[in-house]
């Protein structure tokens, strides 16, 4: 086991943040997903050491969260939500220096630096300003400082926040292949589900600072084959009135997606052929599954 | 046998050091960040101008023959004995100095990490408080002590060398500890000044308007208080005034004002004190970020 | 329509690093999203528009008029800026009040323009805490709430939604399309395809400071005819389905997925495709489970043209 | 025009009152009310000391115009734009019906007005403390009322100059120093036309001279050639004028990019 907490509780002030967390981690990718505001940003600050809980006790790494704090820093790479820096370094150096404070020698700090960088895809700037950074490139460099002093267990806070979708992509597979080594632990907060799907096979759900609900990934997904998701083009109204004679509930989103609720025992040739006859082309038909994001809104309520 | 390194993230094989100085990159870092400023490397040249001027001060009275003819008079000014080293260790150009290179070089030292959410970083890794500040007072003790201490130990040697003789040093066998003893003072001193003034906000800009306001504004106090009561212990107020006193004592010099020099030490240690455990504080507040 | 946001030729660059070059533009009421990678130059194309910057070639009008220093324009322009910056110290409803203040309204007006713009934002409950203690996603809200208070006509919201979990996402997209029915002109910039499909389909792409595209999603998808289109069918008759059309000239390559029994066709000529699955599917042996088009999304349009 | 001045002027009035810093600079100029009662309770307590009169004098040269006007003039006057920029909210200002003159005379009005609050009530109170006794008379507050409204001219030129400093230079910190407290306080001693080349020596011009003849500041006065005060009061007003004129210039045509 990686983590173990029991029961633990924090308050900022009247707010309360954390209400009764208890959890295990084993190995591999952990997902820690939740809407803004749920916790997850003040459990990490928990296990790091930089809040003290109110309540609980807990291990990581074997280490206890309260006494050994100093420990679990030296096994831990802790990759922040914010954008942050020191401003007036290179890259190298800013990366170095954090390695050396996680007790890496000199030299070392250095040769490791320059890899860890190069690792990320920061290898052409490596001698750029930090300051110089686009929000991009500053997301990468707090990775590579996480990495630097090859930690056990990884702590990525929203690593993905404020990327465009080629960045998201890359930094979601840098994380994945740290993951696969098998002897990293990672885990991983964020919001976005997608990105929690494609890194972890584990996800915890923590919802108003208390857990919502936590398993592997595929258990938690189930399919529900009566909504079937379709993008037509032509005219909609008569394809709409026969299926909705036929007993479904057709329903058209603000991004032209139309979702076709079918009754049990429907035979879905029976949409293509109204569609044919309406000359609706079908263009994408999928059945949909109770994916991680309705099971998402199942547990945290969106309306 | 060809060998590929596979694609990937490698491990770092190697064993991380349990102990050492942990602090020291921060002051590494410090000191380099600096020296960058362009600024920053013009005023600290300029700060070396009384160091030199003493030291040819030095070289002039042990060649006072050769120049008579210019320095008349300068018998009585250019004495070297332990009231020479006092004067140069709290002149108003080298506490000046130290301010206004502290301003560029110092002020960000701490407001800057809060600016930039940066202490979150120092500490996820295996640091404690103590090492942090350290690290940061490192560079305050750098700078201060290449100002004071270096310069006053150079010119100790310069004048055993000059003199060609020991005597000097027979004569007054206690000054190398007092250079250093009171360097000290002062390192520690402008240290805990600069940092406390650098953690209260994250604005570099308001930390010089505060280092330079405070400072100028105890030697105000101290003039008018001076003025109107006429009492040598309005001196006590004065931040560049209690430095002087001190000095004086270290220096077995006879003090400007007659206050016993051990108040001047509380005063001074008591801010230190303060200062300190202020810092404490308010660092144990910035772990806890939103 | 006329157009309420004209950009002539506008370039713009930082020392020797360019921001934007050669923009020409005319936006008209509705949303229009501004899409492109980090550092494409949709912030700067915003800050030009909405007098931040200024061009250092070409011009930019709004209403006819030019916006540095316009205080005309501003009073019918709402900004919001991608920065995560506010005047910490003050509450949420004294943070509208005072800039709503700066229009000249006076107190009481300023009272109800703010808590009409709390409630449309929902965040009546927290407009006395001060903004310091806001999460990321009542930062954003509030930000939003200053950009519309004052009813301006039309609206820049530079990246709006980052950083924002999924029911943050969908209340302000709510907004944003409330303003767009409400007759505003909308722009808005992402980087995150999925929210822009989910505003608009009107989109202009950026990259490396140039427009590589503007118009419907679908009509520049149309556009690209030249490049084919895939389709990806799941049927237990898969290769039957595939021997079927494969004698069509407009199905240029056929492949094969077996583990999954799909087939996937490229085709540069969709509408004959479907119109042909259509007749097909008449066929009572033909059971299609599932049908997609890996490539119709604006992730596909945006890595195509940018690799062109 | 004027309207838009007090739009702006209301909001950055009611925002200096709430930021930390108010409260900081407040507490540095009340240093010389404390001053003033420590004073006062030790001549309460019947110990001699000189007459409050000259006592205020002291304040007056010492404290208040060669530290806290020109340290008030230079926080504020370097942050009209420079806080702006640090904080990243230039855009909410810069995107409002005001044209860009409006808003640094509005912030320039509101700065000015919080930091007098500050300087008046300093003065007059250390004043009253130190001289309120059964011999005050009325006329006396007419004293130190001129005394206020020098030391206000002093710091509405200073604010303007430092202000004129913060939206030409990009850390105007730094220049700013070394002109309030190195060129003024070093200029002014020279003799001839040099010393006219700084602030305080019309200030000096215009305040009483008396104080020279206790022998107790006559340093302070050596080598002042004094400009004749009608002169010197539209010296002073012209230095305001100019490098306000020039701040609104240079932030109406002048870009302001952020950091990064």
């Amino acid at each position: 086991m990686s983590i173990e907490l029991q029961n633990i509780h924090y308050s900022y002030g009247k707010v309360k943040a954390l209400n009764g967390v208890s959890l295990s981690i084993g190995e591999g990718a952990t997902g820690l997903l939740g809407p803004n505001g749920a916790g997850k940003s003040t459990l990490i600050k928990i296990m790091l050491g930089f809040l003290t809980p109110a309540e609980g006790q807990g291990k990581v790494l074997g280490y206890d969260l309260r006494t050994e704090q100093k420990f679990i820093r030296r096994l831990v790479g802790y990759m922040p939500e914010d954008e942050c820096f020191i401003p007036g370094l290179d890259a190298v150096t800013f990366t170095a220096l954090m390695g050396e404070l996680s007790g890496l020698p000199r030299q070392e700090a250095m040769k490791r630096a320059h890899e860890v960088l190069f690792y990320v895809g920061l290898g052409e700037s490596r001698y750029r300003l930090v300051d110089t950074y686009s929000s991009g490139m500053k997301q990468r460099l707090k990775l590579a400082q996480a990495l630097v002093h090859d930690p056990r267990l990884l702590f990525l806070d929203e690593p993905t926040s404020s990327l465009d979708p080629t960045g998201r992509q890359e930094i979601l597979e840098l994380i994945g292949e740290v993951a696969s080594t098998g002897d990293i632990r990672v885990l991983l907060s964020s919001h976005i589900l997608a990105d929690i799907e494609l890194v972890c096979d584990r996800v915890v759900i923590i919802n108003r600072g208390e857990i919502a609900a936590t398993g592997r990934i595929e258990d938690l997904k189930m399919v529900n084959y009566q909504l079937y998701e379709l993008r037509v083009k032509g005219e909609l109204n008569g394809f709409r009135q026969e299926l909705e004679q036929a007993g479904c509930r057709v329903e058209e989103t603000e991004d032209r997606l139309v979702k076709v609720y079918t009754p049990p025992d429907f035979d879905r040739r029976r949409i293509f052929l109204s569609a044919a006859r309406n000359g609706v082309q079908v263009r994408q038909f999928v059945c949909s599954q109770t994916s991680l994001e309705d099971l998402f809104a199942r547990v945290v309520g969106v309306d | 046998m060809a060998e590929v390194r596979e694609k990937g993230y490698h491990h770092w094989e190697g064993q991380l050091q349990e102990k050492g100085l942990v602090f020291w990159p921060i002051t590494r870092t410090g000191i380099r960040l600096a020296f960058q400023r362009k600024r920053f490397k013009f005023l600290f040249a300029l700060s070396f101008i009384p160091a030199i001027s003493f030291a040819v001060g030095i070289y002039i009275s042990e060649r006072l023959e050769d120049f008579k003819f210019m320095a008349q008079g300068a018998e009585r000014t250019l004495q070297v004995n332990p009231g020479f080293f006092k004067t140069y260790l709290s002149m108003d150009f080298i506490f000046f100095m130290i301010l206004l290179l502290m301003a560029l070089g110092g002020a960000g030292l701490i407001a800057d990490d809060f600016r930039h959410k940066a202490i979150q970083l120092y500490f996820a890794r295996p640091l404690s408080r103590l090492d942090y500040l350290l690290g940061k007072a490192g560079v305050v003790v750098f700078f201060v002590g290449l100002l004071t201490l270096v310069p006053a130990l150079v010119l100790l040697l310069l004048k055993l060398l000059f003199s060609g003789s020991f005597r000097f040093f027979l004569d007054y066998p206690w000054l190398l500890l007092s250079i250093i003893f009171y360097s000290a003072f002062l390192m520690v001193f402008f240290t805990c000044y600069v940092l406390l003034a650098s953690s209260v906000s994250k604005n570099r800009n308001y930390v010089i308007a505060l280092i330079f306001a405070v400072y100028y504004l105890s030697e105000i106090a101290r003039g008018i208080f001076y003025v109107i009561f006429r009492s040598p212990y309005s001196t006590l107020l004065s931040i560049p005034g209690n430095l002087r006193q001190v000095a004086s004592a270290f220096f077995q010099v006879k003090p400007a004002q007659d206050v016993p020099w051990y108040l001047s030490f509380l005063v001074l240690s008591v801010f230190c004190l303060l200062s300190v455990l202020f810092l404490n504080r308010k660092l144990r507040g910035v772990e806890v970020i939103r | 329509m006329t157009a309420v946001i004209e950009a002539r030729n506008l370039s713009r660059w930082y020392g020797n690093v360019l921001g934007i070059s050669e923009i020409t533009l005319d936006i008209e009421p509705g949303i229009t999203a501004l899409l492109g990678p980090n550092g494409a130059g949709k912030s700067t194309f915003m800050k030009i528009i909405t007098g931040q910057l200024k061009a250092n070639i070409g011009q930019v009008r709004i209403f006819g008029q030019p916006v540095w220093n316009n205080r005309h324009i501003f009073r019918r322009l709402g900004f919001c800026p991608e920065s995560d910056a506010f005047y910490e110290e003050l509450n949420g409803l004294e943070f509208l009040t005072g800039l709503l203040s700066l229009y000249g309204y006076d107190r009481k007006e300023c009272l109800i323009r703010a808590g009409r713009a709390l409630e449309l934002v929902e965040l009546q409950d927290v407009s006395h805490r001060p903004i310091r203690s806001y999460s990321r996603g009542m930062r954003q809200r509030i930000k939003i709430a200053q950009t519309v208070a004052h009813d301006p006509e039309v609206l820049i919201l530079d990246e709006p939604l980052s950083g924002l979990d999924p029911l943050g996402k969908r209340r302000i997209i709510r907004l944003i399309k409330e303003f767009r029915d409400a007759g505003k002109t909308v722009v808005v910039s992402s980087h995150v395809l999925p929210e822009v499909e989910a505003l608009t389909s009107e989109i202009i792409l950026i990259h490396n400071g140039k427009i590589l595209a503007r118009g419907d999603i679908h009509f520049i998808r149309e556009l690209l005819d030249s490049h084919p289109h895939m389709i990806r069918i799941r049927s237990p008759q898969y290769r039957e389905l595939a021997r079927l059309l494969a004698a069509e000239n407009y199905v240029l390559n056929i492949s094969f997925e077996p583990e999954a029994s799909a087939v996937v066709f490229e085709t540069h000529h969709r509408d004959r495709f479907f119109n042909r699955l259509n007749e097909l599917v008449l066929d009572p042996g033909l059971d299609l489970e599932e049908i997609t088009s890996p490539d119709d999304n604006l992730q596909a349009v945006f890595d195509y043209l940018v690799e062109r | 025009m004027r309207e838009e001045i007090l739009r702006v002027f209301s909001f950055y009035f009611f925002l200096g009152k709430k930021s930390g810093r108010a409260r900081t600079f407040f507490l540095l100029s009340s240093a010389a009310v404390l001053m003033a009662i420590i004073i006062r309770t030790y001549r309460l307590a019947g110990y001699w000391t000189e007459d409050g009169q000259v006592i205020f004098q002291n304040f007056l040269m010492v404290f208040f115009l060669q530290f806290l006007i020109v340290l008030l003039g230079l926080f504020y006057g370097s942050s009209l734009v420079g806080e702006e920029l640090d904080n990243r909210t230039l855009p909410y200002l810069t995107s409002r019906p005001v044209r860009r003159a409006a808003i640094i005379l509005g912030k320039y009005l509101a700065y000015l007005s919080l930091t007098t609050i500050m300087l008046v009530f300093a003065v007059i109170l250390s004043y009253l403390v130190l001289n309120l006794d059964p011999e005050f008379r009325p006329g006396d507050l007419l004293t130190v009322l001129r005394y206020s409204a020098i030391l206000w001219l002093g710091l509405a030129a200073y604010l303007a100059f430092f202000s004129f400093l913060g939206t030409w230079l990009k850390k105007p910190m730094l220049v700013g120093l070394a002109f309030g407290f190195g060129w003024e306080s070093v200029i002014q001693y020279f003799p001839g036309t040099t010393q006219k080349l700084s602030v305080a020596h019309y200030l000096k011009s215009l305040l009483p001279q008396y104080a020279s003849s206790s022998g107790k500041l006559g340093f302070l006065f050596i080598r002042l050639e004094p400009t004749r005060p009608v002169l010197a009061v539209i010296i002073l007003a012209g230095i305001i004028l100019v490098f306000l004129a020039l701040a609104c210039l240079i932030f109406s045509y002048r870009e302001y990019l952020f950091e990064d």
